[in-house]
């Protein structure tokens, strides 16, 4: 009890927990749950973009597309670092992954059909990201903070180039490119504003999450902000909004929307989505046809382990 | 000239597939961290695949950029080395191997070094940029996958077994790599660089130690040669490029 | 009319892209008669393909062929349905799998004798001739399709492992097939052909007796839903497409 | 021995020699291994051509492949029932092929590098192909000569469609096509030429075989006459044969050709061509991945007969 008040003390002073630090048990477990989905998200998401690294229509965007693929991988890396700090190995939480007991954002269990996809995913699947990211960069576990906040920079970054990319091939590109990008947009807007998750008042987890610092902001607050967000953006791109009921609310200083598809978004997050059933079976894939890679490593450190031994031992 | 052109392409063509097959693991990596170095050794090639092309473009003088080589050309215009465009995929298996990769990377990064290294005195002050920066590259390149082949090559039986069958498949096609011509002839005595075949000795002084501490046994020479550098490919690589080219090519006209 | 062609064009691409697929086995079959017998599926899909694609180039009026429809649309202006783009190798898997081809080959080939039945009585004469002779083939095709799912359903351990994870893979993609639309009910309306929601009894009551011969359980509906009769394809589609394009797109105005 | 002369006296009538007539064990294994050598040549020789089915320019072109390919994988069925027929059964010939024990025609370990490669495999190869196999069809073997009809028949189309498919693209396309056609050309020129076999001097088994009539020509002179019907059809169609030193020889009546690369031949006859490895291993994998599905067919068939059995004994 006493440590347990002292952990709520610390939480509401807004101080930093460490990973050496008495934690409440159902604390770790939602830190665990959470970042480890979050690390998930960032290693299943570099399928939907990696395919199409090999059809890149440039060396530049290759380049760029590469880079950021890579740095995906990077927030996979420091996130699972930062879940690690929990006492949970990253095999085990692989192994959650593959079993499907662990979830990932549901957002890259949509295709990627065009290159401009890679586009839109930087300008609004990484945009929405960043929203819900930047809150948690204050979060009250300092590993898991300071790996967001590195996230959140380079995040920004590619959400920069997204929309970069998407505004090159508005503004001097083809008709058909128009078109692409504008497809690509009315495909991802309404899976974009799912990712805030569902509506404040169906929302599980969140009273909890929010007076320990874990999660900082509500679903629908955060989604708001985003749609105010992108229809300034979308007007300079030059694309519309797949939303008839879009329009500005005067009185609440804020853009009304349409109804989403919860349906969907359920359907989705229960495994029927496009690609739920190839995302994971690809990463399991390439876990597995990895194994003798793995096995062999450990078996080299071994023997040069042995080799060390014995030398010292002759010496 | 009709020499340095050729000379260039077979360089920068060998970067741009060579980065081409290993983006291919970005995402599918047996480790995290290899998903990573990969992109990494992808990310390298490619920036050298881009100077290399715009220098060949400039020395070309009919206005191809970096772009117009790589989306344009059609296969037997590609001068790269077949090594490099071979899949990762072992001839009749399904799967890529990691193995064969790594033993590519360390081949090839091997020659890259030693060639780079004479590059950065080429007379062409472009060229000799181009070389140092890559020198450097490469450096980390060869000792990475190194790494790795020992580790592979010295670990488990299974493991050991695949690294010689890859050794077996791609010794061959590295035979080509140093076959003399009258493009290198010409370009070694104007000093803008070697000719290939010079580096075998410097080559094989980096390659021999890594693979007897990998266990592996060198394939003996065969009468076997590849001719990607004259522009005659192995069947991977019309499927590369139309992949690779696919949508550049669909969009005539349009900007990226 | 702004109906009639993509109610072709579903119908046209699908045997197009079955054909594309099918013929991917030419030369890698598990036995030689059935790398003769899956080419003559290909072919006869390949035929009904140009014919009904040139229909389409006519009814549109533009001047297109069957070829400038196969190789210079892109990939949302085609409008199979997903199920017969899918690639023969399962998800996560390496290889191709032979079972989840014919299963395949047999879900579509009775479908499209549903469809073709009804189309013989097209008003459109054009289509009507199509139709009958097409149906002949894809009697055929079910039969042997439906062969080898029972074949293989009941067959081994492992064949049956095999048989029903393809079948809990290529379901979905079948309720695609009876989704209603409006080019459907114009289409039906005008009397051009069925609906093809209207096909499902049929359909079912064909596939249904084979399935359960081969002893597999028929996967519960599911909200799963693929759009390839919109132009919205899977990931496969793209890839797909870049192969099958690359050669016609890199030589324009050439003749073959 | 009586058995041995009346088989010679009827090779020496010129009649046929049907599989339930007795034979020397030495016609019988030269023929089993000709014969399977040709079926596992036509089964191999799917592979280059099917490499361009999937990437055929035109739907016409794309059926056309697709059918010459299927018609090669008919020849070979035709030809391994010819081979059955001599007491092996396809299994075996497979097994050998698939060990490396027994060969295939050398000109399939080359690759298929372009379009136009379709084509003069069709004008070229398939034209050696049937110089080298239209004696055969007079062969004192019945079943050989009887499939050999068959092949030869259907291969006089392929070639025709070969050339046709060449000659529209050197008439009719682009000066891109052109070369395509030329380059090809140059590339399969030689090994075309040495599909003939080594010299008649350097040539092996020949002898006993032109006395069986197995084999009916010799290699150099089967060679001077595809090197004499070739130079007419290159003219018509407008393309360079790649030998500087082939010219008309009025006194032979017959074009003198150059030296033929006999190093190569031999390269690649054993194992180290282009191809060699790529082209076993393809076989193999086919043949491997295919397991499960011949064991099925086989436990459904044993299934069937039980359950046949079973209620005909209820009956």
């Amino acid at each position: 009890q006493a440590l347990e008040a002292a952990f709520e003390a610390r939480i509401a002073a807004g101080e930093f927990i460490e990973a050496k630090d008495w934690m409440p048990e159902h604390y770790r477990r939602t830190l665990v749950r959470q970042i480890s989905q979050h690390a998930h998200s960032e290693i299943v998401g570099m399928l939907p973009e990696g395919h199409w690294i090999s059809r890149a229509p440039s060396l530049k965007r290759k380049a760029i597309l590469l880079a950021k693929v890579q740095d995906e991988g990077g927030h996979g890396l420091y996130l699972y670092a930062a879940a690690e700090t929990l006492g949970v190995s990253r095999d085990e939480l692989l192994e959650a992954l593959h079993a499907g007991r662990a979830k990932y954002s549901s957002i890259f269990n949509y295709p990627t059909l065009t290159w401009a996809d890679v586009g839109v995913i930087g300008w609004l699947v990484d945009g929405a990201a960043i929203m819900n990211q930047v809150p948690l960069c204050r979060c009250s576990y300092g590993p898991y903070a300071r790996a967001m906040i590195r996230v959140c920079k380079e995040e920004s970054f590619h959400q920069r180039q997204g929309f970069e990319s998407l505004l090159t091939m508005m503004q001097q590109g083809t008709a058909a490119q128009r078109a692409m990008v504008q497809d690509a947009v009315d495909r991802w807007w309404w899976p974009s504003l799912m990712m805030f998750g569902p509506p404040d008042a169906a929302s599980t987890h969140s009273a909890q999450s929010m007076r320990w610092g874990i999660k900082r902001e509500s679903n629908d607050a955060l989604r708001q902000r985003f749609v105010d967000a992108c229809v300034e953006q979308a007007r300079v791109l030059g694309v519309g909004l797949p939303d008839p009921d879009l329009r500005w609310n005067e009185a609440r200083g804020a853009h009304d929307f349409g109804a989403i598809d919860w349906d969907e978004f359920w359907a989705v997050v229960n495994g029927h989505g496009p690609c739920n059933r190839e995302r994971l079976a690809t990463r399991v894939s390439a876990w597995e046809r990895g194994a003798w890679v793995r096995e062999a490593a450990l078996a080299h450190e071994r023997k040069r382990a042995a080799r060390r031994a014995a030398s010292q031992e002759a010496a | 000239d009709a020499t340095t052109l050729p000379y260039l392409l077979r360089l920068g063509d060998a970067c741009l597939v060579h980065a081409q097959r290993l983006a291919e693991w970005c995402g599918h990596a047996p480790v995290l961290e290899e998903d990573i170095a990969l992109t990494n050794l992808a990310l390298d090639q490619l920036g050298q695949a881009r100077a290399l092309l715009s220098l060949a473009g400039r020395c070309e003088g009919r206005g191809r950029d970096e772009d117009a080589l790589a989306y344009q050309r059609g296969e037997a215009e590609f001068l790269n080395p077949s090594l490099l465009e071979l899949p990762h995929t072992p001839p009749g298996d399904s799967a890529p191997c990691f193995g064969r990769t790594l033993l590519r990377g360390f081949l090839w990064a091997s020659f890259a070094q030693a060639l780079y290294r004479r590059l950065a005195d080429s007379r062409d002050p472009a060229l000799a940029g181009i070389a140092a920066r890559a020198l450097k590259e490469c450096r980390y390149h060869a000792e990475h996958c190194a790494d790795w082949v020992v580790r592979l090559g010295d670990g488990t039986a299974e493991s050991q077994r695949r690294m010689q069958a890859a050794l077996e498949d791609l010794w061959p096609y590295t035979a080509e790599l140093f076959e003399d011509d009258a493009v290198d002839r010409a370009v070694a005595a104007a000093g803008l660089g070697p000719a290939w075949a010079e580096l075998r000795p410097a080559w094989l002084a980096s390659v021999e130690p890594v693979l007897r501490e990998a266990t592996l046994r060198m394939p003996p020479d065969t009468p076997f040669r590849s001719h990607g550098r004259r522009g005659r490919h192995t069947e991977a690589m019309g499927l590369l490029l139309a992949e690779m080219q696919s949508l550049a090519r669909a969009f005539p006209g349009a900007v990226w």
